[in-house]
């Protein structure tokens, strides 16, 4: 055995960690780099990772420290990207593979649905394929091919766990975990966070520092009622709650999903048993986003607690225009999430 | 990393054949064919460097992928087909649209997503498109447009009609499985299609030499048993005579064609690229092989025209540019209440069904103009 | 110009049609042969469907009728396939692409979503895709990697219409209109319908025929629930109605979907204003699916409708395995749809 | 239109190389592995016919796709390598698992979909797998497996193991993206992994010449600078031959190694296949090839063993056969309850997490014993 799991040298874990505002980028930058040096399994792979620096300049800086055998410049090829990183995820090192964006993603959506997210159950639990798959979603002006975000589908396939935090802290903290977790994670970042800041506990080559998969947060505690988001989408209802306190005086309860598979359903019922009022804030198409299946689950298991119906924030259904006129058009914001609260109120 | 522009260049046969009785031009081209071609590449070279100003602006949002130094490719390529010869090509598509004959002041409107844009600004500088030039767009995921262009020169085979396809993309594309899912098929079929890749040496950071195990984009094509040539894409005369040479081959029904350019972006890949990954003294380097200025040597020499000439042709370019920023400028908005048109080029409304049902009527989906497509 | 459309030589059409009992393979290939017959632009490609006469036998005979450049073999490549029928469809012919299951879709879902769904809206309107994209849901111990559906995902993408027929009479129908149609249509077949048999007029030849896209239709009408269904489902909801007809007094309204993009919401939403009471029928994975969408839209137009919560019948949320007795566990069936209504009541 | 065997075979070079002293075995073998490369073959070939039987009794459900004809390839592929080197193929499988090593009665008991199966009946025949003997499993989306076993190649590599993959895969995955992104990689980062191409002349129904427009697969790997053979399939020595060459070239740290085996399968895709798309004659053809009596025939000539110890051995198989067949009757069915077992290695309680949570303490994952993973 070549490696030790984790590489017990250099690791300053058990110290207290120092916090630090940091940006979402620099949040996953430096959960990379000190996964990377706690445990020299952690492989990065990816177009446009090395010289370029990432196409939103996320790993930049971690070639020249960790080389070409840790930080892999990848063919623009994305399914072979992925099928590539389940085969070294099987055997014995813990990639992290970069798709540049989750619209290209659909490229590799065969390999993480019929060879990541299966191979534990379909060979009997003989192995398992931790693997992490890094992208990113966001718009503005990208066009019709490179504004859309895929979040329900994956959080639709059993098998994947999915995530995508709202703050640095959380990209810190989910990455360690979804790092050094035995399964396919899926972690969506999103283009428009990138620079947004906030406190981030450091740990540096410590084991320390996880924010577990699967609990979601109660951001902002509140009575009337609940706004269920994630992501990006977390900044507008946070807002969107302000609003309302302010010129309404209703009270929201604003709720950080974190994690997409699996939702953490107890906290979002105990939120709504609590305001009998919901509204859930996402990104992806109306139809059949992952909204929709959040709201299937919650009417069915909050159904009598409800006093409206679910409200959903979403992008509409248009395949989206390059044009700024036409993208203000279809993107949700904070104000959709004002009008979906008074909606009901 | 890189090869040096000498050594590649030195790969490449020269454009040769034979002289044109006046003023010795060779491959046959007349003195007003080589002002065109001139004329083109500086369209793209000035519509380009306003776009890029345009954007500093921020009246182009989003990508804007320059073809600067690149743009001998395009003119080359298109000046050796027909003008009904269907086009499609990636995200860094100005040039193809303006070396097709598309109005830069449409092009430009695209990129400020404006009404009057090529697509109503729906799809923006990557997706640039004219179909009454049968210009079919740029395309934006990387190698996508490959068996779509095969699938179009089938069509073509199929309807017995001799309109040939151009399909440009680049050498990161090679990497991608659809470029071999595409060249697959259309060697199987023997279909008139031109595969163009433009080899500039990088596909976004990534080298060459990360990319591929072979520097020869060719190479990948012969597994094919597709002919496959090389031209300097600094030199619009080279890339003519191997396109030209391929469009025979395609056109007389010998099946696909590859031809790779080597060529180079002079600015990086998109706006928001830093060029971190490639040296500044390279692209220095490559700057001496400005197919601009070195196609305007050409043409003084062979006595096309003037210096005089070439300075009042690039004179026209710029003012032509200007106006269509201009226009670009004054061009309205898309509506926002037009945001959901063009989803469907046959709508359908259940509502209006079930209240036909209900009145007893059957719901007769209405007839619509048929949309364009290329071999009706 | 080359063809005329359609080719008005052989035409029958105004000919009153006969009625023969067919099954749904044959449905289909008698459609896609009529077709053919009618509009010389109509070719179709995939793997395995001429020599071979397709892996569900769907094809047989058309190779010998109409000759390889109408039926073309290509290779396992689906994603190529896709775009070169994307390709062939803006060349001015109709191709209907054959994608051996709905499993290997995911391998030309990019060329699916970001080709075929966005080209006529992101060219801003110049030309459309006149495609048909057949393939085939279904399960029978087929593993975990080729007992997947996934029309949830395409029923989600603005641009495309997203079919699922159930009888060999909507079969036939839908799939003239699917050929006809100037936008790209996915089709939908079920592997364990193929044998079912049912009336079809037949119209050989004709202009006629059509089954319209986005028309719902009432099968069995009923007073107490809602049973809202597609594809094999269909049968599972008309089987449990009987049983909750003759053993509960229950009478079940049963809707036939047929179009998943766009969903017919008004021949629902009549229908629950009347019942009350809701099940929604499908295969696809209950986190997600189809029907999570069915549901968001159901409950936002028919909150105060509602007399319980709606509820589900669907694949259950495990990649699914090969053995008879774990797959038993996993597909939704016409007892589960009895047991929903009777949770209702 | 498939070319016949003999003039494929005439493009193979045959099994050659320094005798062995005794006997004069080619290769340097012994007469014990030359028994145990016929055993192997029969095994695989029983093994198939009785589960072609269960499938004629429902025992056996869903897809089935026997590798009768073909197994000289498996078997002497897999001789040339070592125990502990990673092994991946696609759904025709049952070779690949027998020719490991792996137990018959688990094998069967698979396909049977019982919990004593390899995969506890959740994979079935399409997905054996063994990963205590490094046999990475059958894989059934085609091509699939092809950058898993480049990627599986990497981590040896990055470990500085010395163990190599191999990776079997048909004809028809050659035309899949899938396949030449999965060779670019191999071939770029210089990995130690040999692709097997299985040219049984069908993907399914479909015929070479409508897969490829070469009919030789090496061609395709030549693309990628990858050296390149190709061996008489129907041969068990010409097979351990060429992959004793390229098991050696990858360990060497020489890089990726194309071994195209010329094949077929004397059964059709799978047991629903009426197999309209080929002549019985050119099966006929084929079977005169059967790889079992020329190598039965092989080692009598070379005096390995007698007729009557080659009938032993086929008696043995059998019952080693009629023993698995008896165990997988007798499995147990798999527990429904515990359908939704291993759906993930470290499973997540929501739940838990909250109850946990409002009881103030802080949600820990549990820790799991860790998945087996080859690295490790
Ligand atoms: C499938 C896909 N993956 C990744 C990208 C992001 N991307 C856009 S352009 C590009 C590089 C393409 O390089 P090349 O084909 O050489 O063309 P060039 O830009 O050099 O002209 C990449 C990786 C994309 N658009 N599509
Ligand atoms: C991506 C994908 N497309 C289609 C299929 C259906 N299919 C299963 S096997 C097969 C033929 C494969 O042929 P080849 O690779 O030559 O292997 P062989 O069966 O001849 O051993 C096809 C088309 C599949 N399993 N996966
Ligand atoms: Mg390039
Ligand atoms: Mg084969």
């Amino acid at each position: 055995m070549l490696f030790r799991s984790p590489r017990p040298s250099r690791s300053r874990s058990g110290r207290a960690s120092e916090v630090a505002v940091v940006s979402y980028r620099d949040a996953v930058r430096t959960a990379l780099r000190d996964e990377m040096l706690r445990d020299q399994r952690v492989i990065l792979m990816g177009e446009s990772i090395t010289g370029y620096g990432g196409s939103y300049a996320v790993t930049k800086g971690l070639l020249d420290e960790f080389g070409p055998k840790r930080v892999m410049e990848t063919p623009i090829a994305e399914a072979g990207i992925v099928g590539f990183a389940v085969g070294a995820a099987m055997g014995g090192l813990l990639p992290v593979a970069e798709l540049m964006t989750v619209n290209f993603a659909l490229l590799a959506l065969d390999q993480i649905v019929n060879s990541a997210a299966k191979f534990h159950y379909m060979f009997g639990g003989q192995w398992s394929v931790p693997l992490v798959v890094r992208t990113v979603s966001g718009f503005g002006q990208l066009g019709p091919t490179h504004s859309q975000t895929f979040e329900g589908w994956f959080a639709s396939v059993p098998g994947l766990k999915v995530v995508m935090p709202a703050t640095p802290a959380d990209a810190r903290g989910l990455l360690l975990s979804a790092i050094r977790d035995p399964d396919p994670v899926i972690f969506i970042e999103h283009s428009l966070l990138y620079s947004t800041k906030g406190e981030v506990a450091e740990s540096e080559g410590g084991d320390g520092g996880e924010i577990p998969i699967g609990v979601a947060k109660v951001v902002r505690p509140g009575a009337d009622v609940s706004l269920v988001a994630y992501s990006r989408m977390l900044l507008q209802a946070l807002q969107a709650a302000e609003v309302l306190e302010r010129d309404d005086g209703i009270s929201c309860e604003v709720i950080d999903l974190r994690t997409l598979r699996p939702v953490d359903y107890p906290t979002v019922v105990d939120s709504v048993r609590r305001t009998h009022q919901v509204v859930l804030c996402g990104e992806d198409w109306r139809s059949g986003g992952f909204g929709a299946g959040l709201l299937s689950e919650i009417q069915d298991r909050c159904f009598d607690d409800l006093d409206g119906p679910i409200q959903r924030v979403a992008m509409r259904d248009v395949p989206m225009a390059y044009s700024r006129q036409l993208e203000k058009a279809l993107v949700p914001t904070s104000e959709q999430v004002v009008e979906a609260v008074r909606r009901l109120n | 990393m890189a090869a040096s522009p000498k050594a590649r260049r030195s790969r490449v046969a020269r454009a040769s054949g034979p002289a044109s009785p006046e003023r010795d031009l060779p491959l046959g081209l007349t003195p007003a064919q080589c002002r065109h071609l001139y004329r083109q590449m500086v369209q793209i070279r000035r519509f380009e460097e306003h776009a890029a100003e345009a954007y500093a602006q921020a009246k182009v949002g989003g990508f804007l992928h320059l073809y600067i130094g690149e743009e001998a490719v395009a003119v080359g390529a298109l000046a050796a087909g027909r003008e009904d010869d269907h086009l499609l090509g990636h995200y860094r598509d100005h040039g193809y649209a303006l070396a097709r004959g598309c109005d830069p002041k449409s092009c430009m409107a695209e990129l400020f997503g404006r009404e009057d844009g090529l697509c109503h600004g729906r799809g923006g500088s990557m997706h640039l498109a004219q179909a009454s030039r049968n210009f079919w767009g740029g395309y934006a995921i990387v190698g996508s447009h490959i068996p779509i262009g095969a699938g179009m020169a089938y069509a073509m085979q199929y309807q017995q009609r001799d309109q040939i396809v151009f399909d440009f993309f680049g050498d990161g594309a090679t990497g991608n499985g659809i470029f071999h899912e595409g060249l697959n098929m259309a060697a199987l079929w023997n279909l008139p299609i031109i595969f163009i890749c433009e080899n500039n040496l990088y596909g976004m950071g990534a080298t060459l030499a990360e990319e591929s195990p072979v520097s020869e984009m060719r190479i990948k094509a012969e597994g094919y048993t597709m002919p496959a040539v090389q031209c300097d894409g600094m030199d619009v005369l080279s890339v003519y005579e191997a396109v030209r040479q391929a469009a025979e081959h395609c056109r007389s029904g010998k099946g696909p064609f590859f031809v790779e350019a080597l060529t180079y972006r002079f600015r990086g890949h998109s706006m928001a690229d830093p060029e971190l990954y490639r040296d500044k003294a390279e692209v220095q380097r490559w700057r001496t092989l400005d197919p601009i200025p070195r196609f305007g040597d050409f043409c003084v020499e062979h006595r096309v025209c003037s210096r005089k000439e070439l300075a009042q042709i690039n004179e026209e370019v710029e003012q032509e540019m200007l106006e269509a920023v201009a226009f670009a400028d004054q061009s309205p908005w898309p509506d926002p209440g037009e945001v959901d048109r063009w989803i469907y080029a046959k709508p359908i409304d259940p509502e209006a069904a079930f209240a036909a049902k209900e009145e007893g009527a059957l719901p007769v989906p209405e007839a619509e103009p048929e949309p364009k497509r290329a071999g009706v």
